[in-house]
């Protein structure tokens, strides 16, 4: 995937790095990059999803010579971008419903071949579709998946930020067991979120054959920015889905939202892969592997698992999903991952029947 | 010119296809099929060039796919009926939102449950206030002439357009049809100029969030629309009219009108039974006429004030109604005759398939000279025996042979 | 206006049948209309048709419930389902059965003027030419052989126009074996 | 143009009408701390900085920031005990920047490439008088040149370089590094004369019209001590025997050679005999957590063969033998006599127990200050109790390292040069400490181990072996690009990545960040992911 860069300080961990030759740099580093989203948008302070958003559409821009269009979900993204009388993109961007995000992304993209059909042009503008993991997991699946089915030319991105955010932190079917949200309130005999629910979409998307999927946070740009790069690569249906911390959702403290999405990968709790037409072909090692509960002590949506009176095997059942992501992904160095992963809180669900 | 003997859903995808439509993208639903089959079939024979056929999901992707392609420049069909169109409801306001020229087929059909595949209006009117243009067809000529005028209207207003056939009655029926020419459409419609698209030549942000200090400004101007499309029905209906000679479109039609002491109301395939019957009646002495509702949506208030004249007796037969209201067309004209003492009626008939007949006609027409409406709303074509045969052993309510008013229905419940 | 109703089984073609017979008086240059009775019957279930043929404008969209002629393309529906229902007293009912209008329809045969109950053996004819039971070309010539509304040629054409080559063809052929079938019982008078 | 439709349609990027910096109740601002290995090293070095241009290959520029504060890189990346690597802050990730390596790869380079000090652009007319040619006065009169004053320096040696020629063993520091490194001191206008020894001070200032003068006499007398002892033994001290070597090349003492002492000049001594084929062993009075000596030299001498006696003194020496009593720690670590005694085979004793100022001349001077074997100097100035004599190295302090003397030397031209334009030299307020808690050590690569241990031997050799080679250019620039650059800008562009907003402005190589504080929320996703600890959040002002 990346150059196997010889040590240069911070190597491609940060994101330019002056050492590095300015074409190894990611392309965030770049004094002209095209900031697809720009500033002046209302998302909250240390939105990760603002700035995941930044980081794919600039790198799918870079990609793709700017011939990019972008259909958006509802949901925070698209309500913090784009309120009257001013829009935060640079590039041909609409938003239609909440559910229909793939769909209409298949009919732009149809229209862009067609026009350019027509104008005899060779050059066909791409199209990106993208949501939260509200927007695509529960309510969009069905457009999603039908996109998937058509492989349409649409690069679906997923901005997981485990929640209904912009409606107030309810549940979706991305949210992790035990998390509070609004609908999963830390009381009772079991507190959070239920064990043995939810949906692997990643997993999903695979299913369909599609030519890409991968997974991606906002703590490792490079990765990020390569992964959208090489999804523009592909014609066909794509999905990318990135974990993208929400300090209001999550509890966390605004600054910390890049950090929270490293701990995701580096306990395992998120595992970071690539696949092509359904088979894993690359997957993100961990660097410095951590206890899932460096994870969990940084957000207020695990803070009742960690007080005093908490139940010690909730975290212990959290290490063992992290541990199982390890071992099924193959996350620490001199692993290969196993043919199928398990679908998340797969083991849970036989157990919680 | 071809004349040909077809059913009315290819000559509707004929006719589709003569406006070169750049995505077309629809979901199986009865009635509403063999359109898009036909579609699918000129796509993927290549006779329809330059356009992509989408087989999706739902009827929800299906608009979708639609507004995506529309956004994106391309003159878009699809069709729907019933469930479907409920199914896409969201999307059918979103497009109109956005300013989307869709055509769209109506298939229409009632609307479950109880589940039933046959015609009436209730999906349609279902939709009145979507946004939407609402074309009503009376015949399968009227049907492929109105598509092909839809594109135009639709494009020119900047407002997406849902042509309203009746399920079956007319998409099933084989009748003689003349096609305009490939030439003659290309006069009438010229390929399509997007007012706004998404390009990346232009970029612009499709689709914001619009609070409180303008959506009344975006509502006012999506309804100045609607005025403003009033106008170009009537004008693009005279000059496809002279382009063709055919006798389609317009905001609505007077069938005998001139001297009537009754006129019906009706949108629709019914129109033409009805014509039969007033044929008929006039032999018999009786002077009734109709006014076919070709333009539901904007509703043409002036020309049918016009249409009605100083006719003191009219009749609205309905194939839809509003549950714990009354009729859906008869208040529209009602508001048209304001001020004048002009009586208004709706007659309830044709729910899910039931026929209506030329005797359904004759006998609406006979009730209302006999003065038999006394309510606003009479249900027409009711089996008095089917309603006994549930109220009479559960609740001792036993109901005369029909018609039945409205006044029989509120007197059962006290 | 002629009318006529189309009885048949789901699968047989009856629909097929009322569309071809539009088609055959359209070349002939009427105005027809066919359209079935919109049913979600699934195959082997009763299905009706339905067909007008005018000199004007088809403008109606009703139901035939009083027809000219009724063709009835399977006999085992005659004991399920009133065929003849609202039958004109002058109308004609023509029947898929190799057995005489007297063994099957007694009844019907006292109420209809002498000849318009015929009986025709058309799936018969549809196996010899086509090797299906398709009886829609052979009841359509034998309308056209019983009342003149249609030429054999007409008929033969629809379902060639329909189903250009072999299939046309062979239902043409069905047609002809139909129609001649027909001629030769009238010229005989029974 | 398309035809938008109002409100629906917006055009792009106008959410720049929208100044998201009215959100913020805490603000990013850049701060500029102190690397640990800046705040600790003698000479003052900027080593932080001259790292930074050593990482891209820019060596000159390196070399150049470094002899900003040190004129003598090749020789102190040689001889400095760079305590900084003690301090720096990479060796809780793994093991501290070799720092001494890549400073003495620059100063090889330097002479390599022939890099000369630029001569001061203006002479100011001021004559300074610098007595001593070692560390601190060549430091001194350095300094003072950049200033444009006029520089004479007498030095009692033969030879200019002080104890970095008459103290620190050859295989330590190759005499024509040193010759060089003064060379380019004198080719800079400084005036060194040799083998003179003053000793009148205020008349030698006064009769060359000097308007200050540095004193920079070093520790030149061996420190003694009375050891009971027979006629034959050898009895020497470590000065003798370094300025024997360094003088004629070479020594005979004896095979078995006890080294009285724990200190730096111990192990010169124990290692230079060594190398003549001696077997020295080195007794020590207290053990080797409390040794002076350079941790690394010790271990080269331990590897070398020297041998050690811990926790012992000497109490009689006989023709072939010593007495030895053996000591224990208390609790305050120091050592106390056992009354146990022992008997250890010695043909000879060389005494390295430190070293004393000559105060020959310093005694002859009115008023001058001297106490606990050092001039009494003010603490920022250095000048000595009297007016316009200043002082600089072992002569003025307790501390006696080469490092520090050049620290000192710099000082003293500092306040000097201050004193000369008629003002108090007054030294610059220090940044706040970079602490490696504030920083985010994960960003930073590991070495790969297919270099490592390779660099392991580069950084012996650097300080170890004379024979071996120094630091080659991959070396070094690997060693220079493990800094952390803790506490200041190493322009990862991080921040301007990182920031969900954009608000922050990159400037352009060299020229670092800016934030704009238009757009800026106030999230501090900028400074919690700052690998340097260099962005800070303070409070908005209400």
């Amino acid at each position: 995937m990346l150059e196997k860069i010889k040590f240069y300080q911070t190597g491609s961990n940060t994101v330019g790095n002056r050492l590095l030759n300015p074409s190894m740099r990611a392309i965030q580093a770049s004094v002209d990059r095209p900031n697809g989203l720009t500033s002046g948008h209302r998302a909250c302070q240390g939105c990760g999803e603002a700035l995941g958003a930044r980081y794919a559409i600039d790198a799918a821009m870079r990609a793709t010579g700017g011939q990019i269009m972008v259909v958006n979900a509802t949901g925070c993204l698209e309500v913090f971008s784009t309120p009257y009388p001013e829009s935060a993109w640079r590039l041909p961007w609409m938003h239609s419903l909440f559910g229909n995000a793939a769909a209409v992304g298949s009919g732009l993209a149809a229209a862009a071949q067609i026009r350019a059909q027509k104008a005899g042009e060779t050059s066909v503008p791409r199209v990106i579709a993208q949501g939260g993991d509200g927007g695509t997991t529960d309510i969009g699946m069905g457009c999603l998946s039908g996109m998937f089915d058509r492989n349409d030319d649409v690069l679906y991105i997923c901005y997981d930020n485990q929640a209904y955010m912009n409606t107030g932190v309810q549940r979706s079917s991305a949210t992790p067991p035990s998390a509070r949200t609004a609908t999963t309130m830390p009381i009772g005999e079991k507190p959070g979120a239920d064990w043995g629910k939810g949906k692997d979409v990643p997993l999903i998307a695979m299913a369909h054959g599609i030519p890409y999927v991968a997974t991606a946070t906002v703590a490792d740009l490079r990765d990020l920015e390569a992964k959208v790069t090489k999804a523009m690569s592909f014609h066909g249906a794509r999905y990318i889905q990135i974990l993208v911390p929400c300090p209001l959702g999550w509890g966390l403290a605004s600054n910390v939202t890049v950090t929270a999405a490293r701990l995701a990968i580096e306990t395992g709790f998120y595992p970071i892969f690539e696949a092509e037409y359904g088979k894993v072909t690359s997957v993100r090692k961990i660097r410095q592997k951590q206890p899932v509960t460096n994870f969990l002590k940084i957000q207020r949506r695990y803070a009742h698992l960690l007080k005093k009176n908490a139940d010690p095997n909730t975290v212990a059942r959290l290490q063992a999903m992290c541990d199982q992501n390890i071992r099924d992904f193959g996350l620490l160095e001199g692993t290969d991952p196993v043919a199928v992963p398990a679908a998340i809180q797969a083991y849970e669900r036989a157990e919680t029947i | 010119m071809s004349t040909e003997q077809i059913e009315g859903s290819l000559g509707v995808a004929k006719a589709v296809a003569l406006c070169h439509p750049g995505v077309v993208c629809a979901y199986p639903i009865s009635p509403q099929t063999h359109i898009v089959e036909n579609l699918g079939k000129f796509v993927k024979g290549g006779a329809l060039k330059n356009c992509d056929y989408l087989n999706v999901e739902s009827e929800f992707a299906a608009i979708s796919v639609s507004i995506g392609s529309s956004a994106g420049g391309l003159r878009t069909y699809t069709a729907t009926a019933s469930q479907g169109l409920l199914f896409m409801t969201e999307g059918i306001y979103n497009a109109s939102g956005l300013g989307l020229p869709i055509v769209m087929t109506v298939a229409s059909r009632a609307i479950g449950g109880p589940i039933n595949i046959w015609n009436d209006h209730s999906d349609s009117l279902s939709q009145r206030d979507s946004g939407w243009l609402q074309l009503f067809c009376e015949s399968n000529q009227d049907a492929l002439d109105t598509h092909i005028m839809a594109f135009k209207i639709a494009e020119t207003v900047g407002l997406p357009v849902m042509v309203c056939m009746d399920g079956f009655v007319l998409t099933h029926a084989f009748e003689r049809l003349e096609l305009p020419t490939q030439e003659q459409v290309d006069a009438f419609l010229p390929e399509y100029e997007p007012r706004e698209y998404l390009t990346p030549k232009d970029p612009v942000s499709l689709g914001s969030m619009v609070g409180p200090e303008a959506f009344t400004e975006v509502r006012f101007l999506q309804q100045r629309k609607m005025a403003k499309a009033v106008h170009v029905i009537e004008s693009v209906t005279e000059e496809y009219r002279k382009i063709t000679g055919h006798h389609s479109g317009g905001l609505l039609d007077c069938y005998k009108c001139d001297d009537a002491d009754i006129k019906l109301i009706i949108m629709g395939s019914t129109v033409g039974t009805a014509k039969d019957e007033v044929d008929r009646m006039r032999k018999a002495g009786i002077k009734v006429g109709i006014i076919s509702l070709k333009a539901f949506r904007p509703f043409p208030y002036e020309a049918l004030r016009k249409a009605i004249g100083d006719t003191k007796l009219v009749v609205c037969v309905e194939r839809a109604f509003s549950f714990g209201g009354r009729g859906i067309i008869c208040p529209e004209v009602k508001r048209a005759m304001e001020g004048t003492s002009c009586e208004v009626k709706t007659a309830i008939a044709g729910l899910g398939g039931r026929a209506i007949f030329g005797t359904t006609i004759n006998g609406i027409v006979k009730a209302a000279l006999d003065g038999k409406f006394k309510d606003e709303m009479t249900w027409f074509d009711i089996d008095s025996r089917v309603l006994n045969s549930y109220t009479k052993d559960g609740e001792g309510v036993t109901f005369p042979e029909g018609p039945l008013s409205d006044s029989q229905l509120k007197a059962s419940v006290n | 206006m002629l009318q006529i109703r189309l009885h048949g089984r789901g699968g047989q073609g009856a629909v097929t049948t009322a569309e071809m017979l539009s088609l055959s008086a359209f070349l002939e240059g009427h105005f027809a209309q066919a359209f079935p009775s919109f049913g979600s019957e699934r195959t082997g279930a009763p299905v009706v048709a339905y067909a007008r043929i005018d000199d004007q404008e088809v403008r109606t969209h009703e139901p035939i419930q009083e027809p000219d002629v009724v063709l009835v393309q399977d006999r085992t529906l005659l004991s399920v389902v009133d065929v003849f229902s609202g039958l004109s007293p002058k109308g004609y009912a023509i029947i898929n059965t190799a057995e005489a209008p007297e063994q099957v329809v007694p009844e019907l045969c006292k109420k209809l003027p002498k000849g318009h109950v015929l009986t025709v053996p058309a799936t018969d004819f549809a196996i010899k030419a086509m090797k299906m039971n398709k009886p829609g070309a052979p009841m359509l010539a034998s309308l056209a052989a019983a009342t003149g509304v249609l030429k054999l040629e007409s008929v033969q054409k629809s379902f060639q126009t329909r189903y250009p080559g072999k299939v046309g063809d062979a239902n043409a052929e069905a047609a002809a074996l139909s129609y001649n079938y027909l001629k030769e019982q009238m010229k005989e008078g029974k | 143009m398309l035809k938008k439709s109002f409100a629906v349609t917006l055009d792009p990027a106008t959410s720049l009408e929208n100044h998201t910096g009215s959100w913020r109740t805490n603000r990013p601002v850049n701060v500029f701390k102190l690397p640990p290995c800046n705040k600790q090293c003698p000479a003052g070095e900027n080593i932080q900085q001259w790292l930074y241009y050593a990482a891209e290959g820019d060596y000159e520029t390196a070399w150049r920031l470094l002899t900003e504060e040190n004129p003598l890189p090749a020789c102190m990346g040689r001889v400095c005990y760079h305590t900084c690597e003690g301090k720096c802050n990479r060796g809780f990730l793994d093991e501290s920047v070799g720092i001494n390596s890549v400073e003495r790869f620059l100063g090889d380079y330097a002479l390599e490439h022939k890099l000369a000090f630029k001569r001061p652009t203006r002479d100011t007319g001021k004559k300074v008088l610098i007595i001593g040619a070692g560390p601190a006065g060549l430091s001194a009169a350095y300094h003072l040149r950049r200033f444009g004053h006029t520089v004479h320096i007498v030095e009692q040696a033969k030879e200019a370089g002080g104890m970095m020629r008459y103290g620190i063993p050859v295989y330590r520091l190759p005499r024509n590094v040193l010759d060089a490194e003064i060379k380019r001191i004198t080719d800079m206008g400084v005036t060194i004369e040799t083998g003179r020894k003053i000793e009148d001070i205020e008349g030698e200032k006064k009769k060359g019209g000097y308007d200050a003068v540095i004193l920079g006499l070093g520790a030149t007398i061996s420190s003694n001590v009375d050891i009971p002892r027979g006629d034959t033994n050898h009895i020497l001290n470590a000065l003798k025997v370094l300025g024997q070597i360094e003088t004629t090349g070479d020594i005979k003492v004896a095979r078995r050679v006890a080294v009285y002492g724990g200190g730096n000049t111990a192990v010169d001594v124990a290692r230079s005999l060594r190398r003549f084929g001696a077997e020295p062993i080195i007794v020590y009075r207290r053990n080797r957590d409390k040794m002076r000596a350079s941790a690394e030299e010790m271990d080269a001498a331990l590897a070398e063969g020297v041998q050690v006696k811990w926790l012992s003194t000497i109490t009689g020496a006989e023709k072939d033998k010593l007495k030895i009593e053996k000591m224990a720690l208390d609790a305050n670590g120091y050592p106390q006599p056992t009354g146990e005694f022992e008997e250890l085979p010695a043909d000879a004793v060389v005494l390295a127990l430190g070293q004393n100022v000559d105060t020959a001349a310093i005694d002859k001077v009115q008023g001058l200050k001297f106490e606990k074997d050092a001039l009494v100097v003010d603490e920022t100035t250095l000048e000595t109790t009297v007016k316009g004599i200043f002082a600089a190295g072992d002569c003025a302090t307790r501390d006696r390292t080469v490092t520090h003397a050049i620290g000192m030397g710099k000082n003293a031209a500092r306040a000097v040069n201050a004193y000369l334009k008629g003002s108090v030299y007054k030294k610059m307020p220090k940044h706040e400490d970079a602490k490696f808690e504030d920083m985010h050590p994960w960003y930073y690569s590991d070495a790969p181990k297919t270099v490592r241990p390779e660099l392991e031997v580069a950084r012996r050799t650097s300080t170890f072996d004379e024979v071996q080679h120094g630091l080659t250019e991959e070396n070094a620039i690997f060693e220079a690009r493990r800094c952390l650059s803790c506490g200041n800008c190493m322009e990862c562009d991080n921040c301007y990545g990182v920031c969900p907003d954009n608000a922050i402005v990159k400037l352009g190589p060299g020229k670092g960040y800016e934030f704009n504080y238009d757009y800026c929320k106030g999230c501090g996703v900028c400074a919690q992911e700052c690998p340097c600890g260099h962005i800070k959040m303070v409070p908005e002002k209400i």
